[in-house]
C-alpha cells in the first residue's frame, strides 16, 4: 500500500498547475465560451508541446508512456483550471479506443497524430435518448464489397465541429455485435449540426447517411467492437472523475478563502459553524472521490477487475460535483448568482460531466448488476 | 378545520386562470431561464389588464385601489400567474413599496404613489442590499444626509432587480450613523431618473439582468421618507409579507414539476417511456411529496396573514423548504434527463423548452431575504426560542 | 381556508395531554415494555371511560361522533406520550372497517364493544413478506355450507394475544377477491405465537387452519372486502401519521429543552448554530409532516379523493420520523445512547411506526401509481 | 501509488482471516445487539491464541512483546476480527493504554504493564468521559491531588466500557485546577479493584453494558502516573490513533452490509427475491458506493500512520463519513425490510439473525472521540484553516 503520488507525479501536478494558472485564466475561459470552435487551438498546440495530449500513450506510438494516475493528475489540474479542450475527447476516449482495439497500422496511423494533436477524433456513441449505454445503439455498419456503409443519427457528440475523424460505434449489420467505424468528418454523407448547450459546450447531431468506411478504418473486428469500447469508456470515465474531483477541490480551496475574507455580522464568515460545517461536508465528499477514483485506477492499472470500481468512482464524483455547486453558490450567495462571478463558471462544467459518460443513474444501475442484483 | 377555498375564492381562482390561459400564448411564457423585453412588456399589458378587472391589488384595501379582499385572494392571483408563466411585474411596487405607503405613508404619498401601482402604471425596484450588506442586512452603509429641506443619498445597491425598468427605487439608507445598527436606517422613495443614480448591469445566470446602482450626492425632497426617520428597518421588515409567502415561485417551479412528470409519462427513452422506469418513478414520487408539502407551507403562511397574524419562523420554514424542493427537484430532473439536461432552453432538442436546465440555474438561487442559514437562525432563535 | 383546530379540538389536546403526562409517565411505558400483554388493562379502561375508543365512531354505535381531525389530534397526544395500546389497531382500524363494510347487525354487534374497550380486535393482513399491499394476501376463506372455513398463515399482526377477534383478509377460494372474515381468537383452530419485537411491542403470528366462519361473521359481501379494507387502511395510516408527529414534535421540545441547559465548552449548547441548524430542520420536518396529514384528513372528511395525498403524508411522517431519531440521538449523544435515557423509547416506536401500514417504500410506490407513472 | 496489500501482508490476512474462520463458530459471532459473558470469554481466550501465534500485537515494537511490523498489519488484524465478528476484548489496553505507556511510560510501567496487555491477559477499560465533559472533554473535573508520595482521586467517570471485566482503567484527571484546562490534566492507570471505586451498570441500547464509575478518595500510588504531570490531555491525544482508524467498526459494518446483500439477492418476497426490486437494487448500489468509500478512508488513516504521518483532519473524515455511511445502512435496510425489520435478535423470524435492527440501533452511536459536530470542526479548522 502506498497511497502516495511519485515524485514525477508531484512535478506534473505543479507545472500543469502553474501553466494552467497562467495561460488558462478563467478570462479565457470566458472568451472560448462565445469562440465557435469552444477551445484554443493555440493553447492545444502548448498542450500537445507539454506532451499532456499523449501523456498515458505508448512512446513507440508518439505518447509519454505514463499510466492512468499520471492521467488524473492531469485531470484534476485540467478541472480546476476549468480548461476547455477534446483533451478527453479526442486524445483520452479515442486514443484509449484505438489502443485498444486497432491493429498496428492504426495505431501508428492515428495515435502519433492524437498525441501532437494534429488529429482530432470524436467518438460518436450517444444517439436521441442521450444514454451511453452501448446497448441503446441502432446505428448501422452494412458490408459492402469495399468496407462498409454507415448510417445513423448520433447526438451529444463532443467537438464535433472540430473533429477529423468519428469513431462511431454502429450494429454490425443485423447482428447484436458493434463494430467501430473511423470516419471521415469532411464527408458529404456526414452532418454535423451544432447542439445549444450550457456553457456554450461544443457538441452537435452529427448524421451519417450510408457514409462510406474502408475496410481498414474499422477499429478490430467488426461487430467486436464491445469490448474494447467499454474499456475504453471506463478509462475516460475516470479521467471524467479526476477533472471533478479537481474542480470540486477548487471551489472548495475557493470558499474557504472567501469565507475567511467576507465579513458579516462583524466577523469573517467562515467563523459561522454553518459555513464551516459545510465546508468540512465538501472536504469529505472530495476525500471520498478522489480516493474511489485513484483505487479504481490503481485497479485498473495492475489489470484486476475493476468495473464496479469505476461505476462507485463516478458516482461518488457525481456527488461530490453536485455538493460542490450548492456548497458554492450556497456560501457566496448572491454575488455567484450573477454571471460575472466566476462560481457560474464552475457549476456550468459540473453539470456537463455529470451528464458525461454516464451520470449517476447509469452507474448505480451498474454496481446493481455487478454486485449481482 | 379546511383547506379547501370558499366557493368565492375558488370561483375567482378559476376566472384568474381561464383569464391568464386565454391572455397567454406560449411565446409569452417565461420558462426558466427565457427573458426578452418583450415578454417583459407583455407582462406590463397584461398587468394593466388585470388591474381593470380589479384583480392586480385584489388584496389592498379598497380606499386605496384595492379590491378589498383578503391576503388570501391577492395569493391566488399570485399563485396563477406563476403556475400560467407569466412574466411577473410591478411586484416590488405591489408586494414592498405598496404595502409600506398604505401603513407608513402620509396622505400625499398615499395620492402621489399607490394609483398608479394599483393600475399596474409604474414599475419599482428595491434598494435594501449592498455589496457588505447581505445576510446581515442591516449593517447597510449608504448614507441620507439631511441637508435642509432634502437627503443626500452616497452609496451603493446590489442586486437591483428590475432596474432597467423602474420608475422609482424603493430603498433602505443609513441616517443615523451614531445610532445602533437597526435603528438608523430609513425608507425611501426615489425617481430612479434622479441626477446621481447610474447602475452597473449585473446579469443573472438564470437569464435575468439585475444591476448594482450607484448613489452620488443624489439629492431627493424629504417627502421621499417614507414613515418615520430611522425606523425604516422596521417599516420594511413588516413589509417583507409577499417575499415571505413565496406563492408565486412555488406556482412556476411547480408547473415545471407538472410539466415535467406529463414529459416522464410521456417520453420514449429506449422504447419505454420514461416514466415507466423505475427510479425515475421513485423519484417523482419522492418530488411530489416536497412539492406538496411547499405548496400547503406558503398556503399556511398566506393563510395566517388573512388571520392578521404576523408568520415570522412559519415564513422561513416556507422559504427554507421550498428552497431545498425546488435543488432536489432540479437535480432529480437533470440526473433523469442525463445529457439531454445539458441542452439549454434555446436548443429544439431540449426537453420542455429547456425549463429543466433552467429551473436547474434558477436552483442555484440559495438565498432570498437572506440565506437558508439566517432562515435557519430564525427558525432555531425566534421559533424555538433557542439563546443566540 | 381555516387551518386552526376548533376550540374542542383545543380543548381534547389540552385534556388528553394533561392526562397522559400524568397517567402515562415514561415509567409506565418501560414497566408495559416488559409485561405480557404490552399495554396497561386499567389505562384502557380509563381511556374507554374518557371516549377516546371511539372518538370517531357514529353516536348511534357508542362512539363519540367525532371526525378524523379529532382523532388526529388525540393521535398526536398518544405519540407524543408513547402510550402503548390497541388503540390505533382495535378501535379504529377494525372499527373504521366493520364501520365501511359491515351490515347493520355487525355494527351494532361490534362496534359498542370496541368503543367501551370491552371487546379487542386485530386485522391479520401481512402474511411472510411481512407486506402491507393487500395484493399479497394468500390466506384463503373456502365456501362451506354454513359459512366459510379460513386457512393462512398471518403474521405481525398486532395484540395478538390479547385479542379477542380477528379479521382475517383472506382471498376468496380462488378469486382474486378479498374476504374480511371475523373469526374468534378463541378457537382450537387459530395459534397465536408471539414475536419478538423492538420494544416488546405485542405483535405475532397467526395461523388460521380450516377457522370456521358462519356467514354472518363475514363483513359485507365475500370476496368484495378490497374496496373498504383499502379505506380502512387509509384512515388508520393518518392517525398512524398523527401519532408520529406528535412524537416527533415532542423529541423536538425535548431536545431544544436539553440544548438550553447542556453546557459545553462554557456555554448551553443550543447557542451553537449546529445545534439551532439540527433543532431547525426538524422544526421544518414537523410542520411539513403535520401539515400534509391534516390536508389529507380534510380531503378525506370532505369525500375529495385523497389516496394520493395519504400515501404523501406517511411518506412525509416517515422522513420526519426518522429525522427526529437521528436529530435525538446526535443531540443528546453519549447519554442517549443508555438504555436509562428516554430518548431510546422515542426512537425505537419510531421503527416501529415507520414499518406500519406500509413504510415509505410501500407509499412512494403508491404515490407514483397515483401519479399515473 | 499502490492500494494493494504487500505479498507478506496479503498472506497475513488470508491466515489471519483462515485461522479466525476456524476457531469461530456461529454461536461466538458477535452480530449486532447480541452479546454474553460467554462470548466475552469465548474473545478473550482467542486473544490469547492471536498473542501465542505473535499476531495481537503484531504493529508494537519487538521490545515490548510486538511483531514489529507496521501499523498497516494492525490495522489488517483489526479488519478480520470484525469482519468475521469476533467479540472484541482488550481493546483499550491494545490501542490506548499500551501505546501510551510505550511512548511515555517509565520503564518499570512498560516491564509491569506491557506483558500482560500483549499476552491477552489483561482487561483496561477508559477513563475519559464524565457526565459534563463529553464533546468538551477537556472540562473534566475528576481531581487527582497530591497527597505525599500519592494521589487521591475523587469525581467520576461515565460510559466505561468494559468495566466488569476491566482489570485496570486507564484514565485523565485534573492535576492542576489552577491551570488552562488543557494544561492541568494527567493521565493514569489504576486497578479497578482499587479500595473507593465503585461502578452503575449503565446498559446500551445496543446490548452492551457499560458504568458509571465512581472515585471517592481513591488512593494511587505515584507510580501510577503515565508520563508528565499536567501533561496528560496531549499524552492522550497522540494516543488516539487507533480509535481514530476504526477498521474494525468499519469491518463489522460491512460484513452486516455484505450479509444483507445476500439476502436480498436470495430472499424470496412475493415471490421474487429482493434484490431484482428495482428500488431495493438501487438502495443497495447507492449503499455500496458509501461502504467502499468508508473503507478506504480508513485503509488511507491507517496507512498514513504507518507513515508516522499523525492524521487529524483525515481521521475524523473517515469517522464522519462512517458514522454516515452506517447510518443510511441502518436506515436504508430497515426501510427495505419493513416490518420484518421490526424483530429483534431473539425472533426466528429476524432476518439474517436481527443483525439489521441491531445495526439499525448501533448506528445511533453518532458519537466517539466528539459528536459528529466535533469532527466537523475539526474538519473545517484543522483541515481547512477556518478560524475559530
Amino acid at each position: 500500500m502506498d497511497l502516495a503520488l511519485t515524485q514525477g507525479q508531484e512535478m506534473l501536478r505543479r507545472s500543469a498547475r502553474e501553466f494552467l494558472e497562467a495561460e488558462c485564466p478563467t478570462t479565457l475561459v470566458r472568451e472560448l465560451e462565445v469562440s465557435d470552435i469552444g477551445y484554443s487551438s493555440e493553447l492545444w498546440g502548448r498542450m500537445a508541446g507539454l506532451g499532456w495530449l499523449g501523456l498515458a500513450l505508448p512512446v513507440e506510438h508518439g505518447g509519454e508512456g505514463g499510466n492512468l494516475i499520471d492521467q488524473l493528475v492531469l485531470a484534476e489540474e485540467v478541472g480546476r483550471a476549468l480548461l476547455p479542450s477534446p483533451l478527453l475527447t479526442s486524445s483520452i476516449l479515442c486514443g484509449q479506443l484505438i489502443l485498444k482495439a486497432g491493429n498496428s497500422s492504426q495505431l501508428s496511423g492515428f495515435l502519433p497524430n492524437l498525441a501532437q494533436g494534429k488529429t482530432i477524433m470524436s467518438l460518436a456513441l450517444s444517439e436521441a435518448s442521450g444514454d451511453f449505454n452501448p446497448g441503446q445503439v441502432s446505428a448501422v455498419a452494412s458490408p459492402r464489397d469495399d468496407g462498409y456503409a454507415v448510417s445513423g443519427a448520433k447526438t451529444f457528440v463532443p467537438y464535433a465541429v472540430s473533429a477529423d475523424f468519428f469513431i462511431c460505434v454502429a450494429r454490425n449489420g443485423d447482428s447484436q455485435g458493434l463494430t467501430l467505424a473511423i470516419i471521415e468528418a469532411n464527408s458529404p454523407r456526414v452532418t454535423v449540426t451544432p447542439l445549444k448547450s450550457i456553457a456554450n459546450f461544443s457538441q452537435a447531431q452529427v448524421e451519417f447517411r450510408d457514409a462510406t468506411v474502408p475496410r481498414e478504418n474499422i477499429l478490430g473486428v467488426a461487430g467486436s467492437g464491445g469490448k474494447s469500447l467499454l474499456q475504453a469508456l471506463e478509462w475516460a470515465t475516470l479521467v471524467q472523475c479526476g477533472e471533478m474531483v479537481g474542480r470540486a477541490q477548487k471551489i472548495l480551496e475557493m470558499v474557504v478563502d472567501y469565507s475567511k475574507s467576507r465579513i458579516q455580522f462583524g466577523r469573517p464568515i467562515g467563523t459561522f459553524q454553518a459555513i464551516q460545517h459545510q465546508c468540512a461536508d465538501l472536504r469529505v465528499a472530495v476525500d471520498v472521490a478522489q480516493t474511489l477514483t485513484y483505487r479504481a485506477a490503481c485497479s485498473l492499472i495492475e489489470g484486476l477487475p475493476c468495473s464496479e470500481e469505476i461505476a462507485i468512482a463516478k458516482a461518488a464524483a457525481d456527488e461530490v460535483s453536485r455538493l460542490s455547486t450548492v456548497t458554492g453558490h450556497g456560501i457566496y450567495a448572491g454575488i455567484s448568482y450573477t454571471v460575472e462571478h466566476d462560481m457560474q463558471l464552475y457549476s456550468a462544467r459540473n453539470k456537463l460531466a455529470e451528464a458525461n459518460l454516464g451520470n449517476t443513474v447509469y452507474h448505480i444501475d451498474r454496481i446493481a448488476r455487478l454486485m449481482g442484483l | 378545520m379546511r383547506f379547501q377555498f370558499t366557493q368565492e375564492q375558488q370561483r375567482f381562482r378559476e376566472e384568474v386562470s381561464a383569464f391568464l390561459r386565454q391572455e397567454m400564448s406560449p411565446e409569452y411564457e417565461t420558462v426558466y431561464g427565457t427573458f426578452s423585453e418583450e415578454k417583459y412588456w407583455f407582462g406590463r399589458a397584461l398587468a394593466r389588464k388585470l388591474a381593470d378587472r380589479g384583480w392586480l391589488t385584489i388584496g389592498w384595501p379598497r380606499e386605496y385601489g384595492g379590491g378589498g379582499k383578503t391576503f388570501l385572494e391577492q395569493s391566488i392571483l399570485d399563485e396563477q400567474i406563476g403556475y400560467q408563466r407569466v412574466q411577473r411585474v410591478g411586484i416590488t411596487g405591489l408586494n414592498f413599496a405598496g404595502p409600506a405607503i398604505i401603513k407608513f405613508g402620509t396622505e400625499e404619498q398615499k395620492k402621489r404613489y399607490l394609483p398608479p401601482i394599483a393600475r399596474g402604471d409604474v414599475e419599482y425596484c428595491q434598494g435594501f442590499t449592498e455589496p457588505n450588506a447581505g445576510s446581515d442586512l442591516a449593517s447597510l452603509q449608504m448614507r441620507a444626509e439631511r441637508d435642509g429641506d432634502d437627503y443626500v443619498l452616497n452609496g451603493s445597491k446590489m442586486f437591483t432587480s428590475y432596474y432597467a425598468h423602474a420608475d422609482y427605487i424603493y430603498l433602505l439608507a443609513r441616517t443615523d450613523p451614531d445610532a445602533p445598527k437597526h435603528r438608523g436606517i430609513s425608507l425611501f422613495i426615489v425617481e430612479m431618473n434622479a441626477p446621481g443614480i447610474s447602475t452597473r448591469p449585473l446579469p443573472y445566470i438564470n437569464g435575468e439582468v439585475a444591476a448594482q446602482t450607484f448613489f452620488d450626492s443624489v439629492r431627493i425632497p424629504r417627502s421621499s421618507l417614507v414613515g418615520e426617520e430611522n425606523q425604516g428597518w422596521y417599516h420594511a421588515m413588516t413589509t417583507l409579507d409577499y417575499e415571505r409567502v413565496g406563492l408565486e415561485r412555488y406556482a412556476r417551479v411547480r408547473r415545471t414539476f407538472d410539466d415535467f412528470v406529463n414529459f416522464c409519462r410521456d417520453a420514449a427513452s429506449n422504447g419505454k417511456s420514461l416514466g415507466h422506469s423505475p427510479l425515475v418513478r421513485h423519484k417523482l414520487a419522492e418530488l411530489k411529496v416536497g412539492m406538496e408539502g411547499w405548496g400547503l407551507l406558503c398556503w399556511k403562511v398566506a393563510w395566517m396573514q388573512s388571520q392578521g397574524e404576523v408568520p415570522n419562523a412559519e415564513a422561513s420554514i416556507a422559504f427554507l423548504y421550498g428552497t431545498q424542493q425546488r435543488l432536489r427537484f432540479a437535480q432529480a430532473a437533470m440526473e433523469i434527463l442525463g445529457q439531454r439536461g445539458t441542452l439549454t432552453p434555446e436548443s429544439e432538442l431540449a426537453p420542455i423548452q429547456g425549463a429543466i436546465e433552467g429551473v436547474s440555474r434558477e436552483s442555484l438561487h440559495l438565498h432570498g431575504a437572506g440565506t437558508l442559514e439566517i432562515h435557519r437562525n430564525i427558525i432555531a432563535q425566534r421559533g424555538l426560542g433557542l439563546p443566540r
